[in-house]
């Protein structure tokens, strides 16, 4: 093969965000402890995870929204930048689509001043008409001239999300991070936002880092999937990989539960989401890991590495009995 | 065979609003047997919840509503106040959704179950009720605020179970709780379900939850009832367009026609106050005619048991 | 509806004044040749106060006063409160800790001893009045914008607008001072009310001045001269009437006001 | 946890008094140049004279000397001499003060319950019958100063109608004993009360009404109802509790407003409390008593405020858990 591999457009290495607890006293909030992830030039990346994992505020820290507390992260072959005004043009690049699109959009703007918010945030004066125009359009706001004018509340969820979506496209930025894209909106609604965000890596060769606990996302519109527990990845691979034959026993459990997966026997984890203040030692999921707690893993002779080793992500996937 | 546990007939629910009546539910009929489960399924505003509201008349005053709902042989619409009260929660239940604000945040969870059994006479022990859904005991002096949002549904289920009823009704139980917890409530109000023998109606947006509940579905749009049948088919093999796409809607993992594919539906709902003309789905129908948009079509049988509101079936 | 009525008529009262009665009429001097404390006639149409006074001429000049400090007051509050709750909201750390303290400790200074005692060292004309009123009245808007940009800043869209590389300025010129502004303007008009009846109770303790009397004022006189117990309601029905059609004027309007900007109060 | 948080008010109301002697002195030492110049005929005064009131009211030395004993002396109680009586200015407050308490307690029981109530119910049937009176009858109350109330009072049913005497605490020509005492201090608290009581009856009503409405919009009373409670019972155990924790507060912030309230009612009625001292104060330029009133009602309020906030943290056990 000749073709000349690109670096990747994103490449997350050892990222660490620890912050305080909200009270006095309270252990320190180890959102994201120590991330690897790289993403390619084009490709629509799936974090999954539940809630508490630390999926957004990795997708925070990406976007330069959050500090570090650790590691790195570099976009384009370069770190994110510190300064404000270097963050302002790296801004420019990293594209932001949020959960609740009613939300996210000020209920007092037209539709075109939303649009066209970024372009006036970073002084692009120039055909500002006519590229809000297009991005509305690409959004499948047509005729977009149509909805100039409008309101937030004249438009339906799905239509709001696809505003929100053209006022990042606007920007023609290289990455786009979609927080939950679809979450709030109506099931019949969904396919519309998801085909359109595929749509524009498949067209436009946008890269999409989309931030998501539903494995069905995933397989709707993913090339790779990373899976997170309590701050840290816990496997990564291509979309098949990880959901047609996982190998960490959390992956397992968590597609067991997606209703409607029939294939596979139910793995229900006892308790609630983990608390990022209070990390296990060792392998981080062995208080709720079924291969721990059926005993599996001291026949195997594995028990003291899980209780003891943190594992580290060797073959795409970070568990003592997969790596074994 | 003995008699259904509930029968509604042509029910129709019109809320008042500043902007005249909003006709939420328009006609619809179904029937819950004793022990079954019975999913509905609906996006926001289709009517669903409003529906089930409705079934015990708990709706913002000002609403109307008309048509028959028999419960348990006696129609709950002519009740007199003091039997109604003494129907809810001792007949029918209900799991509210979110679970969030539901609970009252300025008293335990102890006192808010012991009220429901007080209130009926009955002689459920808080304890052992917050044991059957999986709290422990010494939890039950807790306040609402010092629960998580999985434990919080299960002292609503707790709540709910009190006074023993025969129909338990879920309205998006599911819905605010995350992945895993999703699944362990699923799995708690399955084992209540079976081992209780309660019938339930449960209501949500995601078509895909109803598989591990539901003995039948029932789908709504706009107000009305558009498929009706056993629910291990239907999800399977839907036959009314609407319910084949929201069914699409969440695919199943590892059907390669769903990969790199998302499937959906153009337009949006429609506003409850603008339903359009005939069949109310015509406009996003992707099989819909000109004949659609002037017929207005009723549920009929498309195969034994099983019913859709279609011209085209 | 009826408050916005009611206003008008109020500011017509204020601003026609001069046509009706002289001020000269308010001067001691001018009840020199008329009767004391006489009943209504076709001459003096609400009849006079114990100096020989057109309470007539009182009542409408009162109008004019009672609006000045009223209005005026509250536009020193509502700047006061608003630059105040913008800060508070806006500013982190110990920038807003200090503002809060400012604004508690003003909540709860009892408001008529304190106002008092600034009229008392700082004079008693109308305009001091109306600054002492609004200098001490702002604390409890300023805690209710700082309250809405507080949640303004936690909105979807600042997040969108800070994700979209905005600056500060951005953020508070677009989306905090538009957010708040509906909010100063429905708070304005519930302030007008509270400064009145504030105004109305300083200078019914002594705290005005004579000759240029508001409604509160001129009941002091009714209160001073006996009219009470004479049974000269002449003298003190009118300019109380008028206080709480002022009011509630004002009342219904600001209420009217904040259910438009709220939509959640739609249905009140 | 509770008395942890009981601790942390208690310490906040400290601070809070701290910045209210800071202030009183800040306003009456520096805002004011020359108090002297207030004191009644200082004029006349020869220059040994001038020094000797200087020192006898502490006005002497620089204005640090002068913060350090004011506080010296507040923290003990003397806050000097009355310009007017020249008698010490604690004398005067603790001869009125039983008539004051008495007058403001009475109508701040009144007040809070019979508002709180009109409120609970207009709220709960909003559009109702007892709604659509209740509220504009609340709403012109609101709007009318209280001492036009009391004006009202006095002119129809004290001097016309002669129900009830027109001022002061009791009948000075009547040399009442035993019980009739208490019947004619009773009937002299009667308008006074009711002036005060009604003067503030309207707003409590009104922000009780708004809170009961805001409470009407939450799910846990579909759930109350979905248990099949009485609709008594779902607004008294579910919708009142709850709707008093926001009021309890904006009660607390408003008690300074009937302090306010006491002094013009205690002038329309020649009622002998610290509200009628604050009135003759007023009129005398009496400094020293004057800025003892102040610091007396700042105290008062935030005293009430603290109480506030522990019924408060008993009320609603989010606070207590420190959520």
């Amino acid at each position: 093969m000749s073709e000349v591999v690109s670096p990747p457009l994103l490449e997350v290495a050892g990222a660490k965000v620890t912050y305080e607890a909200r009270r006095r006293g309270g252990l320190p909030v180890r959102a994201v402890d120590g991330v690897d992830l790289t993403v390619q030039r084009g490709e629509v990346l799936a974090l999954v995870g539940e809630s508490g994992c630390g999926k957004t505020t990795l997708a925070r820290a990406v976007l330069g929204l959050q500090p570090l507390s650790g590691g790195s992260i570099n976009f384009a072959g370069s770190s994110l930048p510190r300064s404000k005004s270097g963050l302002r043009a790296y801004r420019r690049k990293a594209q932001l689509v949020f959960q609740d699109p009613t939300g996210s959009i000020n209920p007092r703007q037209s539709i075109y001043e939303i649009v066209a918010e970024g372009l006036r945030i970073h002084r692009e004066r120039a055909d500002e008409e006519a590229r809000v125009a297009a991005a509305l359009s690409i959004c499948g706001l047509r005729p977009p001239e149509q909805f100039f004018l409008r309101f937030p509340h004249e438009l339906s969820g799905g239509q709001r999300q696809r505003v929100v979506i053209a006022g990042a496209m606007v920007l023609e930025p290289s990455l786009l991070v979609a927080d939950e894209p679809v979450s709030s909106l109506d099931a019949s609604v969904r396919g519309e936002i998801l085909q359109l965000l595929l749509g524009l890596s498949r067209d436009r060769g946008m890269t999409i880092l989309v931030v998501t606990h539903d494995l069905g996302l995933a397989w709707n519109i993913a090339d790779r999937v990373a899976v997170m527990y309590l701050g840290r990845i816990v496997e990564v691979g291509t979309t098949e990989q990880i959901l047609a034959a996982p190998q960490h026993p959390y992956t397992k459990a968590l597609l067991s539960v997606v209703p409607e997966h029939d294939k596979m026997e139910q793995q229900i984890l006892t308790g609630e989401a983990p608390d990022p203040t209070h990390i296990p030692t060792g392998c981080r999921f062995h208080p709720r890991c079924p291969v721990y707690q059926s005993g599996e893993a001291e026949r195997l002779g594995i028990a003291h590495a899980c209780t003891g080793v943190d594992p580290v992500l060797t073959n795409s996937v970070a568990c003592h009995l997969a790596n074994r | 065979m003995s008699d259904p546990l509930l029968v509604v007939r042509d029910l129709h629910v019109t809320y008042r609003s500043s902007r005249g009546p909003v006709p939420a539910v328009r006609g619809v009929s179904l029937h819950l047997d004793r022990g079954e489960t019975l999913g509905l399924a609906g996006e926001s505003g289709s009517g669903k919840s409003s529906m089930a509201m409705a079934l015990l008349r708990l709706v913002p005053v000002g609403t109307t509503i008309t048509g028959s709902v028999t419960l348990a042989g006696e129609d709950v619409l002519a009740m007199k106040p003091g039997r109604l009260r003494a129907v809810r929660w001792a007949e029918a239940a209900v799991v509210f959704q979110g679970a969030q604000h539901v609970l009252n945040p300025v008293h335990r969870i102890r006192r808010q179950i012991q009220e429901a059994i007080d209130t009926h006479r009955g002689n459920g022990k808080v304890a052992d009720l917050l044991e059957q859904v999986g709290i422990p005991r010494w939890r039950s002096d807790a306040y609402p605020h010092e629960l998580s949002g999985g434990q919080k549904q299960r002292v609503m289920i707790a709540m709910a179970l009190a006074c023993d009823p025969e129909l338990l009704i879920a309205d998006e139980p599911t819905t605010a709780l995350d992945v895993m917890v999703q699944a362990q409530v699923l799995q708690l109000l399955a084992d209540l379900q079976r081992d209780r023998g309660l019938a339930m109606i449960f209501i949500t947006h995601d078509l895909s939850v109803l598989s591990t509940v539901a003995d039948r579905l029932a789908v709504m749009y706009a107000g009305r009832l558009v498929e009706t049948g056993p629910a291990k088919e239907m999800l399977r093999g839907a036959r009314h367009p609407y319910t084949k796409a929201l069914a699409a809607a969440f695919p199943t993992i590892g059907d390669q026609s769903s990969r790199l594919a998302p499937s959906g539906l153009a337009g949006d709902p429609p506003d409850p106050m603008a339903v359009p003309s005939g069949c109310p789905f015509h406009p996003r129908c992707p099989i819909a005619t000109e004949e659609c948009a002037a017929t207005m079509v009723e549920l009929h049988e498309i195969s034994p048991g099983w019913e859709a509101a279609c011209l085209k079936l | 509806m009826v408050g916005l009525a009611l206003m008008t008529l109020f500011v017509a009262m204020a601003l026609l004044a001069p046509v009706f009665a002289n001020r000269s009429e308010l001067q001691a001097a001018a009840g020199r040749n008329n009767p004391n404390l006489h009943a209504p006639n076709g001459k003096f149409w609400l009849g006079t106060d114990e100096i020989g006074r057109n309470v007539f001429a009182l009542v409408m000049w009162g109008a004019r006063v009672s609006l000045y400090i009223g209005l005026l007051a509250t536009v020193v509050a509502v700047v006061i409160g608003s630059v105040l709750g913008l800060i508070a909201g806006y500013a982190r750390g110990w920038v807003s800790r200090v503002m809060l303290a400012i604004d508690d400790f003003f909540l709860v200074l009892p408001f008529i001893p304190l106002a008092i005692v600034l009229a008392l060292l700082l004079g008693r004309s109308p305009t001091i009045m109306a600054l002492v009123i609004g200098g001490t009245f702002w604390a409890g808007g300023s805690r209710l914008i700082r309250a809405q940009v507080l949640s303004l800043r936690e909105r979807g869209y600042v997040e969108r607008a800070t994700a979209l590389g905005a600056s500060s300025r951005h953020i508070i010129m677009r989306h905090v001072l538009p957010g708040v502004a509906p909010l100063i303007i429905a708070n304005a008009s519930l302030i007008v009310p509270g400064a009145i009846l504030a105004e109305s109770t300083l200078a019914f303790l002594g705290l005005g001045d004579r000759f240029s009397p508001s409604w509160g004022k001129v009941l002091e006189g009714a209160q001073a001269s006996g009219a009470l117990t004479l049974n000269a309601w002449w003298y003190y029905l009118p300019p109380g009437l008028c206080i709480i059609g002022i009011v509630l004027a004002f009342t219904l309007v600001g209420n009217a006001l904040e259910r438009i900007f709220d939509p959640r109060l739609g249905d009140r | 946890m509770t008395t942890r948080l009981v601790l942390k008010k208690l310490i906040d109301a400290v601070v809070l008094l701290a910045m209210v002697l800071v202030f009183n002195f800040f306003l009456f030492r520096v805002v004011d140049h020359d108090p002297l110049a207030k004191y009644r005929g200082h004029s006349k005064l020869s220059q040994a004279q001038r020094t000797a009131i200087i020192k006898r009211f502490g006005l002497d030395g620089s204005k640090w000397e002068q913060f350090v004993r004011f506080v010296d002396r507040t923290l003990h109680g003397d806050f000097g001499r009355s310009f007017n009586s020249t008698r010490p200015v604690v004398s005067e407050i603790l001869d009125r003060l039983p008539n004051t308490l008495l007058l403001v307690g009475i109508s701040t029981v009144l007040t809070i319950a019979i508002g709180i109530r009109i409120g609970i119910r207009a709220g709960w049937q909003r559009g109702g019958r007892f709604d659509r009176i209740s509220t504009p009858f609340s709403m012109a109350l609101y709007g009318t100063p209280e001492f036009f109330l009391g004006m009202l009072f006095l002119a129809f049913l004290g001097a016309k109608l002669g129900w009830f005497p027109t001022g002061g605490v009791t009948n000075p020509a009547a040399h009442y004993t035993g019980f009739s005492a208490i019947v004619d201090r009773a009937r002299h608290l009667v308008l006074p009360v009711a002036t005060l009581t009604l003067g503030y009856l309207g707003s409590y009503s009104l922000v009780m009404r708004t809170s009961m409405l805001d409470t009407l919009r939450e799910d846990y009373l579909t759930t109350a109802r979905a248990k099949g409670l009485r609709d008594r019972d779902v607004m008294r155990r579910h919708a009142v509790p709850n709707a008093l924790l926001p009021s309890v507060s904006l009660i607390a912030i408003g008690f300074g407003f009937i302090i306010g309230g006491a002094i013009t009612t205690e002038t329309v009625f020649s009622y002998p409390g610290l509200g009628l001292a604050t009135y003759q104060a007023i009129g005398n330029t009496d400094l020293p008593m004057m800025q003892a009133l102040f610091m007396f009602s700042s105290v008062a309020v935030i005293v009430f405020n603290i109480f506030a906030d522990v019924v408060l943290t008993f009320l609603d056990p989010r606070i207590r858990v420190g959520a």
